[in-house]
């Protein structure tokens, strides 16, 4: 049934137990990011290791299952990646998600789990939200 | 007893539901094999419409179609008609004392963006504006572009927690200053029935004007514009079971007069040199283009239908599923229902500590339950509530008891689906 | 010839016409006992709609009935498709570059609106708008509303007594103080074709952005916005033979990035506080308040029907029939045509010695022969002139050379009977 | 026939020789009364006698046969009347054409030619246009 599609177990763990989500009030207001349609926002803070690979990714917002889920697991894939390669990984990401692209999901690790989400375009910004602020922040 | 009500017409809210097609029609799901039934609970955000309503739109566009005002042929003779004598529909369907004061629009947006840019144009940065902090943001934005371009200031009358307006604070909040008052009728959140007497009247006394944002309130209860002395009085029809496409602007007519013209264009001109031009009489100086003339007619025949139910019947009716669902849904553990416990619209916003609005809205609507979740365009009340997204479950006069009931199954369903799904 | 005409899918003009149920219905007069034939010749005005188009939007309210963008539900999931997929259809339709340069706005009327509101409020005394004196009231009022509250200046290109463009006036008039070119694409009083080509290039060779009113260009011929490269293109379902109530807006991209929201409301936002809000993307930044989705819908499918039709075969057929009227009405006897003699888009504004044109209109309606009289919302252009009044043909697709045989007859019919009824 | 109705042989003879029609280029064009739907205008000019009485009523401008002949019979009708008369009649030939009166134009000598126009909301427009404009000059 399409609705586990969408929910399935991993998602909904990383949802309840969202990996590297902490409080990050000292980033202003500013620099949140936003989901226009819902409301749901996000915010990140990276550090950068010393050859310039992205450290650590932590977050903080407010967001359903898919979009928690989904930043979770960003900050997870991430980590110890160069700024181009998560650059690139986030272009694919989304036109994946919008289904503009012919890749998969396969090279996202547990990401794929996301797949379901494609099918229902108003969540698609749930799960890209994350993304896009990662995008920006990197930019 | 609900299964008994008999509305005006004689009809059974059974006999009424098969009055709206699309509640005869069943739902396909993404990936879902069987078409389900539709439970509709987001009314808040548009309503469904009658058969009349879409037939005497498609019958206008068969039989009738032409452009109006400027026709001589038959055809233009009756769309004219048709689209006027809508006008005078309205006019007698709020009670205005003129047919020219009602202008038609776009939506209840467009409305208050006439207001704004054409009442407001004349504002500077001494003037004041007297909002809520409970509007929607169709009653805030075109404030602040207009504050942005004039000036002027905005102030808010607070809400309590409880989604209610503290009017105590009137009294100081209304000054020599004040320009204008913009008000929530009933709130698309927390389904506050705000008390607009009582602000117009204090208004008044200071020769304040009053914009009354009615786009919830329009389609639960009868409106006399001239009883409740709003200088404006805003909604849609899409809200009142009419097509979309159409907002009514109601206004006094001594500031309708005195307001300069909103767009430019045909129809709203009386003559027009390349040096300048001069206006219509109201209402055409506030319409101009090609107006939506089928739409028009459309909602002309919600109106039909609306009085046909009778606002007696409907408010009854409406009343005691409001109740019904205010206590079936306050019953259910883990969820925090917003808004007044006593007198309420049938507008439900709530939240579950276990999952999130979004998703609670996307596991009912596995089962066929369209309800809504967001911040609903209010997102000054949703901050000052600490909340950034609620679901949202709205009633009209078509929904019914056991629809209620399943509802509440299935928000139950959902805190267990999310909770035991790890 | 043209009862042999076949339309690229297949299809005659008599299996044309039966797309169209108004063409099908008869009239009813005041008075008149019979119901007679309609003769159609107000498409200038707005076009007839075909089945398909009526029952798009019915369909709509019958089955797919919800508001959009924020619902999380299977409805509303279906009405954002539709609207967002009809804005893809529209980009197609144009061949606009990106599918957020098309923004769905009331009409071509609210699209200029937008344009002077937007873009011009940025205009100070210094800047000069370059208009022509043949534009309609949509394209000259909203920028002498503008004039009246920034300051700037209106400059026109005159136009000929043959109702034509003088462009070799062109170089003179615009300046650099000319921060905006707006141009009507075809009349709708002359049937004139302007070239818009010339003056997009040269007022690109001094970065000055033009503004297309493409309300009776894009219903005749096929519009390639990028080939064009003009900055603004607005134009009108309803004349495209889709339903009334929305209108479109082409911008390029760079300018609308730049340009402040034109209302305020729900779906235009990013994020609201009481003491400001940010933008929404485009083209949500410009669509503010529930939309017309089921118009929206209906205008995609007349995209659709316009499409499988094809331009080339529509042009062909139209120019035959342009020709054909063009003949036959100037061998009329005290008529007068307007408008170039050469090529032209079938629209004829004509008058007559010994009649006025309310009087001819009238006379023609007693036949079903729906012809417009009066100003045709272009009043400069008739001062010039020295006529305050034509009336006027125009013509679509749909239309045969023996309606025109008729319209003829009737028109040689109204001058004998108003000279020998005394 | 509707048609002949409308367009009575009194209307016809008004339209072709109307009565009182001058030339009044000497009045300004603000004072020129137009029909916002179709762009006919008509202008007028009273001379009063020394009683108070409308002594001649001229008029000037370019209209329909109904808003011609309308105007030529109103020149006519309103001679000799005081300004209190006319200014009653002016009102009970508007309401009459709009058809919100119970009275019928019996009393208005030929005009009752006008009746036929009653039917044409559009062209009812046309048959109040000059006494539109006689009322504004009276006010
Ligand atoms: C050339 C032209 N521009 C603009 C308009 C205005 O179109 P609308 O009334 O749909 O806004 C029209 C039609 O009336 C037109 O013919
Ligand atoms: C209270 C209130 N005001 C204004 C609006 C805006 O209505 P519309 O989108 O029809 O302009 C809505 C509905 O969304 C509403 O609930």
């Amino acid at each position: 049934m399409a609705f586990d599609d969408l929910y399935q177990e991993i998602i909904l763990d990383h949802a309840k137990h969202p990996r590297n989500k902490e409080n990050l009030d000292f980033i202003s207001d500013d620099e949140v990011h936003e989901n226009p349609t819902c409301g749901d926002s996000v915010k990140l803070a990276v550090d950068f290791s010393q050859d310039g690979k992205l450290e650590r990714v932590r977050f903080d917002g407010d967001g359903c299952a898919i979009s928690t889920s989904s930043a979770s697991m960003m900050t997870e894939i991430v980590e110890g990646k160069s700024k181009e390669e998560v650059l690139k990984m986030i272009k694919s990401f989304i036109l994946i998600m919008r289904n503009e692209s012919e890749s998969s999901l396969d090279d996202f690790g547990d990401l794929i789990a996301l797949e379901g989400v494609i099918k229902y375009p108003l969540r698609v910004k749930c799960a890209t939200l994350p993304w896009h602020a990662l995008e920006d922040l990197l930019a | 007893m609900v299964a008994e009500w008999i509305f005006a017409n004689g009809k059974s809210v059974g006999e009424i539901r098969e009055d709206f097609p699309i509640l005869q029609t069943k739902l396909t799901l993404v990936d879902h094999d069987d078409p389900i039934d539709l439970v509709y609970l987001d009314t808040a955000a548009t309503a469904q419409k009658p058969l009349k309503v879409i037939q005497a739109e498609a019958r206008y566009y068969r039989e009738q179609n032409a452009n109006i005002h400027r026709a001589l042929h038959t055809l233009g003779e009756t769309a004219t008609a048709l689209y006027e004598g809508s006008r005078d529909k309205v006019q007698a369907f709020i009670n205005a004392e003129h047919r020219h004061e009602i202008i038609f629009t776009r939506n209840t947006t467009e409305s208050i963006n006439l207001v704004a840019s054409s009442f407001g144009r004349s504002f500077g940065p001494e003037d004041e504006i007297l909002l809520t902090e409970m509007e929607h943001h169709s009653n805030l934005v075109p404030w602040q572009l207009l504050s942005e371009q004039t000036g002027c200031k905005l102030k808010f009358i607070p809400i309590s927690p409880g989604g209610e307006l503290e009017l105590e604070k009137l009294d100081e909040l209304l000054t020599n200053k004040t320009a204008l008052v913009g008000v929530v009728h009933i709130s698309n959140i927390f389904g506050t029935v705000n008390d607009i007497e009582q602000i117009i009247s204090k208004a008044h006394s200071m020769d304040i004007p009053v914009l009354i944002d009615g786009a919830q309130s329009s389609p639960h209860m009868a409106i006399d514009v001239q009883q409740l002395d709003c200088d404006f009085f805003a909604f849609s029809s899409h809200k009142l079971y009419g097509p979309m496409g159409i907002g009514i602007l109601y206004g006094k007519e001594k500031l309708l007069e005195k307001m300069p013209p909103y767009m430019g264009g045909g129809d709203m001109i009386r003559s027009v040199k390349l040096t300048g031009s001069t206006w219509n009489d109201l209402p055409w100086k506030f319409e101009a283009g090609t107006p939506n003339v089928g739409g028009v007619a459309g909602f002309g025949a919600a109106i039909d239908y609306i009085k046909e139910l009778s606002f007696d019947s409907i408010c009854e009716y409406e009343n005691m599923l409001t109740e019904y669902a205010r206590k079936s849904l306050s019953g259910i553990k883990n969820i925090k229902i917003y808004g007044p416990s006593g007198h309420r619209a049938g507008v439900f916003s709530f939240t579950h500590n276990d999952l999130h609005p979004h998703d609670m809205a996307q596991f009912l609507d596995r089962y066929g339950i369209a309800v809504r979740a967001g911040h609903h365009c209010a997102q000054p009340a949703m901050r000052k509530l600490k909340v950034s997204s609620m679901a949202r479950a709205s009633l009209a006069f078509y929904n019914t008891r056991s629809e209620i009931d399943f509802l509440v199954e299935k928000i139950i369903a959902a805190g267990e689906y999310f909770n035991n799904g790890i």
